[in-house]
């Protein structure tokens, strides 16, 4: 049909109907971050459950300072600090189940340790030692990741083929707010989406990429606003807060668990410490904002409810910092021994057989090393 | 002994059955990526896969190849062994921090422990008069990346043993298609698909005793067609189809080279840092004493991938190549 | 302070107020595309313009036919069509001024004619000519761009350095809603966002990234949901209704110029003709879909509107149809010309001044040439 | 005669210099990427430039490479001379679909009406005790890219002079800025920095007449080091300093090969499809008939970048030099 004829008797029809492919209603943030402790909604926390956090994050405090102070020692090549964060840290590991999966950035090694990791292990990478520690598949936890957001496709991925092969599995990955700005982050969000995969993304909304704020990595009103854009639910709690963290956390899980989905969680915390050991974060930020934080401290919020409701008491405070005096005397222990590293370990495993070029280098190696030893007797 | 009834197959339809025979025969390899569940493919390679086995065993993703190649990563962490379709050679770009950083170290990143079998799918090469963007020779970049095995079929029967013994192997594996060679075709059998070869294992594809041409893929017909014309002026040229970049099959390569003792190294893809240098390198490195002249390289201009109307220049033919088989410096034979 | 000296007297403080860094109430979309053909919008809306873009649509129409045709005769090597989407890409045309800069991608020949570029400089790419047929500077039209959603970024920093120059410009923006899932996407809106780059985003949602349809694309409400997880308005409009897509376009471009910032238009339309001539659309969808958006075809809506208040008459639609054949016609015939190209063109402009590399190649070739020539003489 | 005041410089502090100098210069530089501003970088290499330009002369960017890069490009389309960090060499793979698709290739697309005049500064390298993802070389990649200029000092005078040169240049200049030898120091006139070195020329950095050992930014002072220990075993080596991959300096290599009859290129990067392969290549096309013996290659391994404990094994040192040069086939000698 030509233009001309189209005209007079011809009336265009209305757009096939449209409407959203989901409300988008529900998946936006509430306006405030969510809290539990110091709300009415902490008289229906279990009390066990937050005597165990407790013990978590006391735990989790006392490794990021010896962490640190291994560093100081030499004893570990660098050490990016949760100090501050541990809310977020352990309340990821205790929402999820035996059978999940976690996906750690390289600042998570406290995540890893609260899901069992051996603290050792899980340090492995930043003493300069092998590059991943621990086998992933012993307690479920992805390699600690550093090119920022590479590692929430992965996530998606394991999900998605979990639920495929029928497996009862929900991967939940962690993510700064800085690697919400890598093209990976939006590409697994979406692919999480259209295949209602079960996954959580926490990410933890420190302030800063090493010293790039907020501000200037995004313009969003939130980053869990990013959430209705694929199509998922997006979540603001208080990241200092750890039984919010944590019932935010094992609601989303139990949401995928069910089917229902990925969940966008953005958990509101602050980096107290410098970005890692090397970093000097007096550059680019002041003291006095360091210290409101600090009065926002998750292990003192969680310490005084549990005081205040009388939950705990000296013997269990103290039972905590026992523990987490004994990680870190294990912990400096054992890090003072020197690793002992196999050079020919640098051939093994990059392919199951080492090609013959690798061989052929392998031997080479073994050669030079053999020269040296002689040369050295 | 019975009749085989061989009918004429082409390469994609070759590498379709490739993927359809490791379907059914382990449930653990899943097809991914753009358009190649409903459509099959833009090149039709993963046609009739999605209606066999279902979508969730090939898939059409959402249009993003770092999350293809992302999420494959963690299907193949959780045991699966994903086949992720790059719908064209430089669209596998936006894929590569995935590729660089994860898929080709996670095995050696946990000491063995998390191995990623993931092959990835990429047509490459010119000669289809494609637009911009779609004729990439992107070799040189795979073979720099420690971690990846890259694999390219010349012949139909290859692309179905290669495909097979990439899908099977533990390791990634970078598999190039050859765009032009994807309507190739050659007698098969039906019944009995080729064997799977094993990877890094080139292959003499003619025998000759003055001079080798080192090839692989889209070049391997070219080199023949040369080969076969080089009779005219008196050449008898060997041609080695290579097959497998990584791992290089040096006894192979050196031995031919050996015997010639003068090469010619062809490929598409730019001369400068692509393939031939590495190759040309090696050999030498190995036949010193049996080079009469230096090794040469015939390869694509080191230039973007030029227009359809003028690839014609870019690719290496066959007149180009029996110019270098001509400076390999003949005067210097007794 | 420890732990245990923090219990007692001390009280852990608020958070630092928290509140969201826009009021994301504004940026969310309307529950419906806006539409004003057929509404009492229309009513306001200025009759030149209407005509204007009704005499661009039958032209537009008409080269896309042209276009597909020749295809068929091998004189282009391939043509992504744009029937059925002619609203969008004129309009996308007609909303900038003449110092503004225009992003298209590959299916976005017909914006690039609507602003002047000529149809046969247009489709240079798609002849299997050379890579670009016009000089981007000439109409502020960048080249066609094949790798999906990557000259996103490309708009954003070109419309970031003319604000730093002090220039009054802006940068308008295609991509296809497949487009919408790759990484370049999100970076580019939120750099966008955070520079407050004066840059408006259009998506062709036109349902299909060649045979993905949008479900299998995202799970989100709409794409223009996506806004606001930048932190920029996003806008629904009926991508067949050019009065529409024209007066939300020009609305952003404004607001952008004012100092506003980014928005991203989603406007819903068809792809009424296969991805290309190579294409096979019947293999993954139903033809009754196409036929119900033929229905709502943008020129037949706009006819209509035009017709029914008596804006425009049989002299005017014959005008409007003449002119198109003018350009049909004159296409035809040059493109019936094959184009004449310098194989020394291959290195001329690899750098501004070839390498010692390329002189040497490109002596190669000219000898190979000459050699050539000789031997057909 | 004025007396020259000769301070200590280091690499760091060089190349912040010639970016200070050129912002000056020109209104058209403009820095960017992840924490060059406020912080002045990871290693400080921009410290300054946003205090004395302005946040929007010297950008803190939000944290995705491919953003980076393709809005520097619309930034260099509309006459702006971006300067670009990523601030690790791994870091930059997000950015590579920008890099080869865009980057690249627009100068060739537009026939020369849209230049890139881009600067992309990658520090690479290992031998600081990075952790993974943070010590590797990728020049290769680079290399490969028809369209790119690669460029990368050696020296303090040579990373001002050659990043001047890098931001003037029209093209875009890969800058590859060896990491481990930041803090190297040198005497220079903050009066008056050196001069601007033209792009493409290598340099001879020692002479040398039994063999040339050539080589590149951070192996650069290893292999002289390798030259004052080879004297011990009665070998004089020349050292070239490559400066720029690409253009390559094929007059400066083979000249100096021509001279010395032998040759050892030496580099951090894999050897596998490394630059070595290419310069080996190529050296023996243009030098055949001069060698004694097969260009060999002194590299990294061929495997992902070890973790800090184990690196020393990987680098290519002073003894793995002087055995590659001991295998120069001497014997042959009269
Ligand atoms: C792809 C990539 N780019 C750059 C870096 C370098 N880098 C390491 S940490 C960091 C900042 C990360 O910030 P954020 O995501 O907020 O995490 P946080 O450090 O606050 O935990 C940067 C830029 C990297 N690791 N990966
Ligand atoms: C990075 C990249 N990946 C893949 C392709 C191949 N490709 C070309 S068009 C297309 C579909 C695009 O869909 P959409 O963005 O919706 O645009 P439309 O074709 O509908 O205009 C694909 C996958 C490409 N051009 N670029
Ligand atoms: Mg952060
Ligand atoms: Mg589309």
């Amino acid at each position: 049909m030509t233009v001309m004829e189209q005209r007079g008797a011809y009336r265009p029809s209305p757009p096939p109907a449209w409407q959203p492919r989901t409300d988008p209603a529900p998946l936006l943030p509430d306006a405030e971050p969510y809290r539990v402790l110091g709300t009415k909604a902490a008289e229906d926390a279990d009390p066990d459950l937050l005597r165990r956090l407790y013990a978590e994050l006391v735990r989790g405090r006392r490794y990021n300072a010896q962490a640190t102070a291994l560093t100081k020692q030499g004893r570990l090549a660098v050490y990016p600090s949760s100090t501050g964060q541990e809310a977020c840290e352990v309340a990821a590991a205790l929402a999820l189940q035996a059978r999940d999966w976690l996906f750690p950035s390289y600042r998570d090694t406290l995540a890893a340790v609260a899901r069992g990791v051996d603290p050792v292990q899980a340090l492995t990478l930043l003493r300069g030692d092998w590059h991943t520690g621990y086998d992933p598949y012993e307690h479920r936890v992805a390699p600690l990741c550093t090119p920022l957001a590479t590692q929430l496709p992965h996530a998606v991925g394991l999900a998605h083929a979990a639920r495929l092969k029928g497996d009862d599995v929900v991967a939940l990955a962690i993510v700064g707010d800085g690697g919400t700005s890598e093209g990976d982050f939006h590409e697994a969000l979406n692919f999480a989406a259209v295949w209602q995969a079960p996954v959580v993304f926490l990410v933890q909304n420190n302030g800063f990429a090493i010293s790039v704020p907020l501000a200037k990595q995004t313009a969003a009103p939130s980053l869990a606003h990013k959430a209705v854009g694929y199509g998922m639910p997006g979540r603001l709690v208080d990241g200092n807060d750890a039984a919010a963290v944590h019932e935010v956390l094992a609601d989303a899980v139990r949401h995928a668990r069910a089917g229902g989905g990925p969940t966008l969680v953005e958990a509101i915390t602050y980096r107290v410490d410098a970005h890692t050991n090397a970093d000097d974060a007096t550059r680019y930020r002041q003291d006095a904002e360091v210290e409101t934080w600090r009065g926002h401290d998750p292990i003192a919020l969680l310490e005084h409810e549990l005081t205040e409701r009388g939950l705990i008491d000296e013997d269990g405070i103290r039972a905590a910092r026992d523990a987490a005096e004994t990680l870190a005397a294990d912990l400096r222990a054992r890090m003072n021994q020197d690793p002992v590293l196999d050079p020919m370990d640098l051939f093994a495993h990059v392919y199951a057989e080492p090609t013959p070029q690798l061989r052929e280098q392998q031997a080479g190696l073994w050669a030079e090393i053999e020269a040296e030893q002689e040369g050295t007797h | 002994m019975t009749t085989v009834a061989l009918k004429p197959a082409t390469m994609a339809q070759a590498l379709a059955r490739a993927m359809r025979d490791a379907m059914a025969a382990d449930p653990a390899v899943h097809v991914m990526g753009e358009d190649v569940g409903t459509l099959g493919g833009v090149f039709r390679v993963t046609d009739g896969l999605a209606k066999e086995f279902g979508e969730d065993r090939c898939t059409d993703t959402p249009l993003a190849e770092a999350g293809i190649l992302g999420t494959a990563v963690g299907m193949a962490m959780y045991g699966l062994r994903p086949v992720v379709e790059m719908q064209f050679d430089a669209f596998a770009y936006p894929a590569f921090e995935q590729l660089i950083s994860h898929v080709s170290r996670m095995r050696n990143r946990t000491r063995g422990a998390m191995p990623l079998p993931l092959t990835i799918r990429v047509p490459y090469g010119g000669g289809i008069g494609g637009v911009e963007h779609h004729c990439d020779s992107s070799e040189a970049y795979y073979m720099a990346t420690p971690g990846l095995h890259v694999v390219t079929p010349a012949t139909v029967a290859d692309a179905y043993g290669l495909l097979r013994a990439a899908i099977a192997s533990d390791d990634p594996v970078v598999f190039l298609e050859p765009k032009r060679l994807y309507w190739s075709k050659d007698a098969w059998n039906p019944e009995e698909p080729p064997a799977v070869e094993p990877i890094g294992r080139a292959v003499v594809r003619r025998s000759g005793r003055s001079a080798t041409l080192i090839t692989y893929g889209p070049s391997v017909p070219v080199c023949l067609e040369a080969a076969e014309a080089a009779r005219d002026e008196g050449w008898d040229l060997e041609v080695v189809d290579l097959r497998s970049l990584v791992p290089f099959d040096d006894e192979t390569v050196s031995a031919s080279v050996r015997r010639t003792g003068r090469a010619v190294v062809v490929h598409e893809s730019g001369g400068f840092g692509g393939p031939g240098g590495e190759i040309a390198a090696r050999v030498t490195e190995r036949c010193f004493h049996y080079l009469e002249a230096p090794v040469l390289r015939v390869a694509g201009f080191d230039i973007p991938y030029p227009p359809p109307m003028l690839e014609r220049h870019h690719l290496p033919g066959v007149d180009r190549i029996l110019d270098a088989v001509g400076r390999l410096q003949w005067e210097a034979e007794s």
